[in-house]
């Protein structure tokens, strides 16, 4: 017994914490999952209506349950490992897309200040003083598990597929790269919450309207807020850019060889990377958690629900692109982000700037 | 310490907690799904037809020169993020010297323009 | 605003460089891409040359910037001409090759300014890092340079080596420089000379490594034995004027670093980087004139004997003191003008096919083309040191200093080196002189025989004191200057 | 401290074991992998020494985009592994030596500065000011872009522009017979440039005079 009461008296708070730490992580996690499951059947239903389908409507009340349906499903197929794979790559692929996407969540605050009126609770896991960069990191390590997954197959049409979606990827972090200056240009913070904040004050409230929706960057770096939207399109591989499992050339690019739970993994990183996406945009540009006008209505709601309707907006927007715009060509692909987002995002960062330095635009 | 402590540690958990999911998910087939492997079934895809010869293949050196000038292109970011942070305490010097820095980037990109780097064929 | 820019004064020709390198590059990007065209733009690159070195010549007071990490001095202005010089003429040297093998881009004078303004900022550092990125920014467009024939597999694996052994070079430099910064808490020149004048500062460990370190690191760009062996296949594979570049200017930029290197922040430690110097010294002497004999491909012997060169540039170094200084100085201006007319000559052996290497394709020369073969012999005597040629008075400022320090035996074995190089520089002139003769190459062409000429001029005519007092006076006064 | 301290040896002993992995991989894929864990590592030191910004820029610089290029790079070459290898036993001694010179030599170092001798004759390491708000991004953003560090960044900018330069002169080629696209040619496109209306008799037929210019896609 006294063993027990010293190692409480020296570890307890070392095990508390952890405890603690492995809850929240789990809590959110599993949200996140069950929202993306739900958001993935909004993708459906989106793209069913446009096209004047009903979509999935079996499993459930109006095909709620599909996708964990399709978890089941992904689970009880069989794995097939192709003969001449690089069987460890192989496997660590998916693992790693998955992963890689989930881990960004860490810094992504829903919210602000305490959780559910715990002391020790935040709407974050990690309030990193350099989050935005961490998020760009995570996101610039995306293209490792289309690559392993393409190379490791050890067949044409993956290893096509990961070529492209490389370039693809990196020619669009760039412009990413460069929205990003332009955000930080006016905020002056590399933390997302702050990030957040400073909406509440801008353009808006010199119009009259103050914390309202024009205060958001959304208006002011306009055009940053449409590169970044189309950016994070082709970041993602969303259609009309994805091009790296373009059904028809490329039969399904990187993950013609998957099956079973590793193809599950290569989806389910796809779809947090692209709700991630969703989410820097609400946070860069429209105002994270703010509501849309500080008046009685709007602001009896909670930070957390604002959040999740405008992430959820994002990704409808998301969904009616997928719906909507053709594929593009992959040299057309590559001039766009080159020739056309490159450009554009660099003048922006000096035109800002020069706004900043000469022009009275005070953060 | 505190830094570790208070950011980075909840990081480390919360992807130790991921990649257990996710590692779960992985194994959760390999336990409980029927396998029946055959040599046809195992085989690279290939519309079908058995693969001529191994799939891994030298490529365009193209894609090599956009990772170049992606790296380029990303360093240039790197150097502009502390810029952007410190705006205000760089003050006019500093906003002329990154001014100067990006025209230097700026000739050299119009001259990728221009070579027909830019261009995908 | 005014008063800032004027601050920035002594950077002016720097800034010319640069500025007209982007302006060239502009040129050439908008403009078609054909012969004529980037004959125009290696013309204006050569007048940017000159706009440098005259910016140089009107300089005002001698003046430190940033921190001291640029030191714009009479050493610095000294140097900067030569480079100014050997790059000119490199360059001058370029221009018909480079059209007859097909690769006459207009990135090459780019290039080339580019790696100009690179060596100005290395020979006017005063800081680890503003030696380091000087070093990059010279070294990443040599690389390239090397390389430039793309198509041709020699001109890329010489690219390639010369890439490989420079990153490597690199990263002993950057290792000793991080070791420097750890015993110095500082990494400019001044401050580590405060740290290192400590009395024991030499028994630290951390500033000697570092100081190895570094010697080695820029060793390997002077190419000293025993840091040399990239430079013969370096110098064969890639194309000739590039060669005659790299050989002339980045080498002056690296002597002349490590000469302000050893003597402003190393002062305190002098025991130490000398026996370095010495050891650099004795072996690059000898294994430059033995590694020589045997060779048949002129560039690869030029490569050799820019070895022993840089060997008898350090015995000067060796001495320390403003002498040794001025010595290395002189050495190496004269050493500019012999490579570069050496090479001149070289790119006059032409046939049919393009140019000829093979030492015995030589033969008879004198029979063909009697002032190719007298021009060729003259730098052969010249880097042979024999008097009353320019190499012999370079031989002479060299060994003076190390005499005068006490390191007799380090001035026999020169002297000895010497007599062995001597060997295979005469062996050259026996064959143009004495052998049957073969067929005969082409006529000289216009640019190479100028720069043939003026080198030739300068080597005969180093004798007449006009010619070599202003020089060693112009040297005395920059190696005065180093403090 | 002690926890920083089992995290400070974890991360060393990763990244010395994935340096070790790759080059002793067999596979240069592999290789590239193993580095891609070193850097994560080395990242993981930075955030253990409070550099924040660094370790982020390691991961996004040399993860997100020069591994990339190693992986093309590895992946585009036809690397014979036999003679790699063979490669390898010949330079190991030399490669050994050299090593073994950088362990010793490091030792040393070290062992002087447990032994007492290493003398500090500079002032205190800089630290952050007690209580300080400032993120180290906005500390190097504080001094980078001044004097006398302005030197660096605008030479930094031209090393990059040979970067760009070097790599285009190298390795850019144009394919001939190459389609492109010209979206300003297209979007120029009229009726009057594009079609032709031409009377066609009864019972005959027309020859169009020219061809309607084409507008490429």
């Amino acid at each position: 017994m006294s063993f027990l009461s010293n190692f409480w008296t020296e570890w307890g708070g070392a095990v508390l914490w952890l405890a603690w730490s492995v809850a929240s992580s789990l809590i959110l996690l599993a949200l996140l999952l069950i929202i993306i499951a739900f958001l993935l059947l909004m993708d459906r239903k989106v793209w069913a209506s446009v096209q004047l389908r009903r979509g999935p409507n079996v499993v459930g009340p109006f095909g709620l349950f599909q996708s964990f349906a399709d978890l089941l499903k992904f689970v009880l197929k069989e794995p097939i490992i192709p003969a001449g794979a690089d069987k460890g790559v192989f496997l660590l692929a998916p693992l790693v897309t998955a992963v890689l996407a989930l881990s960004a969540w860490a810094v992504i605050p829903v919210s602000e200040g305490s959780f559910f009126g715990l002391a020790e609770g935040k709407w974050v896991i990690s309030d990193l003083n350099v989050g935005i960069l961490y998020v760009l990191a995570i996101s610039s390590l995306g293209v490792y598990g289309i690559i392993m997954g393409g190379w490791a197959s050890n067949s044409k049409y993956p290893f096509l597929g990961a070529l492209r979606s490389t370039a693809q990827m990196v020619s669009y972090e760039v412009s990413i790269g460069f929205v990003i200056v332009t955000v930080l240009l006016v905020v002056g913070s590399l933390n997302l919450t702050t990030i957040v904040n400073a909406q509440k004050t801008g353009l808006g409230t010199s119009l009259g309207m103050p914390g309202s929706i024009l205060d958001w960057h959304w208006l002011v770096l306009f055009p940053m807020f449409v590169v970044f939207f189309i950016s994070a399109l082709a970041e993602t591989n969303r259609p009309p850019f994805d091009l790296p499992e373009a059904e028809s050339e490329l039969v399904a690019g990187f993950m013609v060889e998957y099956s079973s739970t590793p193809y599950l993994l290569f989806m389910l990183g796809e779809y947090v990377a692209i709700v991630t996406m969703c989410a820097m945009t609400v946070i860069l540009f429209l105002g994270g958690w703010l509501p849309p006008l500080d008046v009685a209505p709007f602001n009896w709601v909670p930070g957390i629900i604002w959040f999740i309707a405008k992430v959820t907006f994002v990704f409808f927007m998301f969904a009616m692109v997928k719906a909507m715009v053709p594929r593009y060509r992959y040299d057309q692909l590559m001039r766009l982000g080159w020739k056309v987002f490159l450009p554009l995002s660099l003048a922006m960062v000096v035109i800002v700037a020069a706004f900043m330095q000469y022009g009275g635009l005070v953060r | 310490m505190d830094l570790l402590l208070t950011d980075y540690l909840p990081i480390a958990v919360f992807i130790g907690v991921a990649l257990f999911i996710g590692g779960a998910l992985m194994l959760a087939p390999f336990l409980v799904a029927y396998r029946n492997p055959d040599p046809e079934k195992v085989s690279a895809y290939e519309c079908g037809f058995n693969a001529f010869d191994d799939a891994r293949m030298k490529f365009d050196v193209r894609f090599y020169l956009v990772a170049i000038l992606f790296i380029i292109f990303d360093l240039e970011v790197v150097f502009l993020i502390p810029w952007a942070v410190s705006f205000a305490e760089a003050g006019e010097f500093g906003f002329w010297a990154m001014m100067i820095f990006l025209g230097i980037l700026t000739i050299g990109f119009i001259y990728e323009w221009k070579k027909g780097a830019l261009e995908w064929d | 605003m005014m008063a800032v820019l004027q601050a920035y004064a002594p950077l002016l020709p720097e800034i010319i460089i640069v500025l007209g390198a982007m302006v060239l590059m502009m040129q050439g990007a908008f403009r078609p891409e054909n012969d004529a065209e980037t004959s125009r733009i290696m013309w204006l690159a050569l007048a940017v040359l000159v706009a440098a070195g005259v910016a140089i010549v009107q300089l005002g007071e001698p003046a430190r910037l940033f921190g001291g990490a640029f030191v714009d001095d009479a050493f610095a202005r000294f140097v900067k001409l030569l480079v100014l010089a050997g790059a000119g003429g490199a360059m001058v040297l370029a221009f018909d090759e480079m059209k007859a093998q097909g690769s006459f881009k207009f990135e090459l004078p780019v290039l080339l300014l580019l790696a100009t303004a690179g060596m100005m900022v290395m020979v006017s550092a005063g800081d680890l890092m503003a030696l380091y990125m000087g070093l990059e920014l010279q070294s990443l467009a040599l690389y390239v340079v090397a390389a430039i024939r793309r198509d041709d597999a020699k001109s890329s694996e010489a690219g390639l080596k010369y890439f490989v052994l420079g990153a490597l070079s690199s990263g002993m430099l950057l290792y000793g420089a991080s070791l420097l910064y750890g015993f110095a808490g500082t990494t400019s020149f001044a401050g580590i000379a405060a740290a290192a004048s400590v009395a024991g500062a030499g028994q630290n460990l951390l500033l000697v490594f570092g100081l190895v370190f570094l010697m080695v690191g820029l060793a390997f760009k002077v190419s000293a034995v025993p840091f040399h062996m990239w430079t013969p296949d370096v110098y064969q594979g890639a194309p000739t004027p590039i060669t005659a570049f790299l050989a002339a200017a980045p080498k002056v930029a690296a002597m002349a670093l490590l000469v302000r290197l050893v003597m402003t922040a190393l002062p305190g430690v002098q025991p130490q980087w000398q026996q370095i110097i010495v050891f650099l010294a004795i072996a690059s002497m000898v294994v430059g004139a033995l590694g020589a004999i045997g060779q048949t491909n002129i560039k690869r012997l030029m490569a050799y004997s820019s070895i022993a060169n840089m060997g008898y540039a350090l015995v000067p170094l060796a001495a320390g003191g403003a002498e040794g200084a001025q010595g290395v100085l002189i050495y190496m201006a004269i050493y500019i003008v012999m490579t570069l007319g050496a090479f001149g000559c070289i790119l006059s052996m032409r046939r049919e096919g393009g140019l000829v290497e093979d030492i015995n394709e030589l033969a008879g020369l004198a029979q063909t083309n009697l002032f190719l073969a007298f021009a060729l012999a003259m730098f052969m005597f010249s880097l042979a040191g024999i008097p009353p040629l320019a190499g012999f008075f370079a031989k002479w400022f060299a060994f003076l200093p190390a005499v005068k320090a006490g390191l007799y035996w380090l001035a026999v074995i020169g002297v000895v080196a010497s007599v062995i190089g001597a060997y295979y520089y005469l062996r050259i002139v026996k064959i143009m002189f004495f052998d049957d003769a073969k067929a005969p190459f082409m006529a000289t062409r216009a640019k190479e025989g100028a720069i043939v000429a003026l080198a030739l001029v300068l080597v005969l005519g180093f004798v007449l004191p006009f010619v070599a007092s202003p020089l060693v006076e112009a040297a005395g006064t920059a190696a005065a200057s180093l403090k | 401290m002690a926890l920083q301290a089992v995290f400070f040896y974890l991360f060393s002993f990763l990244t010395v074991a994935s340096a070790v992995m790759v080059i002793t991989a067999r596979n240069p894929v592999h290789a590239v992998l193993w580095l891609i864990l070193a850097f994560f590592n080395a990242a993981g030191l930075f955030v253990l020494l409070g550099a924040e910004f660094l370790a982020m820029i390691l991961v996004v610089v040399y993860v997100g985009a020069v591994a990339v290029l190693f992986l093309f790079v590895v992946m585009m070459l036809d690397v014979d592994f036999a003679e790699l290898r063979a490669g390898f036993i010949k330079n190991a001694p030399l490669g050994a030596m050299v090593g073994a010179i950088l362990l010793i030599e490091l030792v040393m170092v070290v062992g002087m500065r447990f032994a007492g001798t290493a003398q500090v004759v500079r002032g205190p390491a800089p630290a952050p000011v007690a209580g300080s708000t400032i993120s180290n991004t906005e500390a190097l953003g504080a001094i980078l872009y001044r004097e006398p560090f302005v030197f660096y960044l605008e030479i930094a900018g031209l090393i990059l522009l040979v970067a760009m330069m070097g790599a285009i002169v190298l390795t850019l080629r144009h394919k001939d017979g190459v389609k492109r696209q010209s979206i300003s040619a297209q979007n120029a496109r009229n009726p009057a440039t594009a079609i032709e209306i031409a009377k066609v008799p009864a019972g005959g037929y027309t020859v169009p005079p020219k061809a309607p210019e084409k507008v490429r896609s």
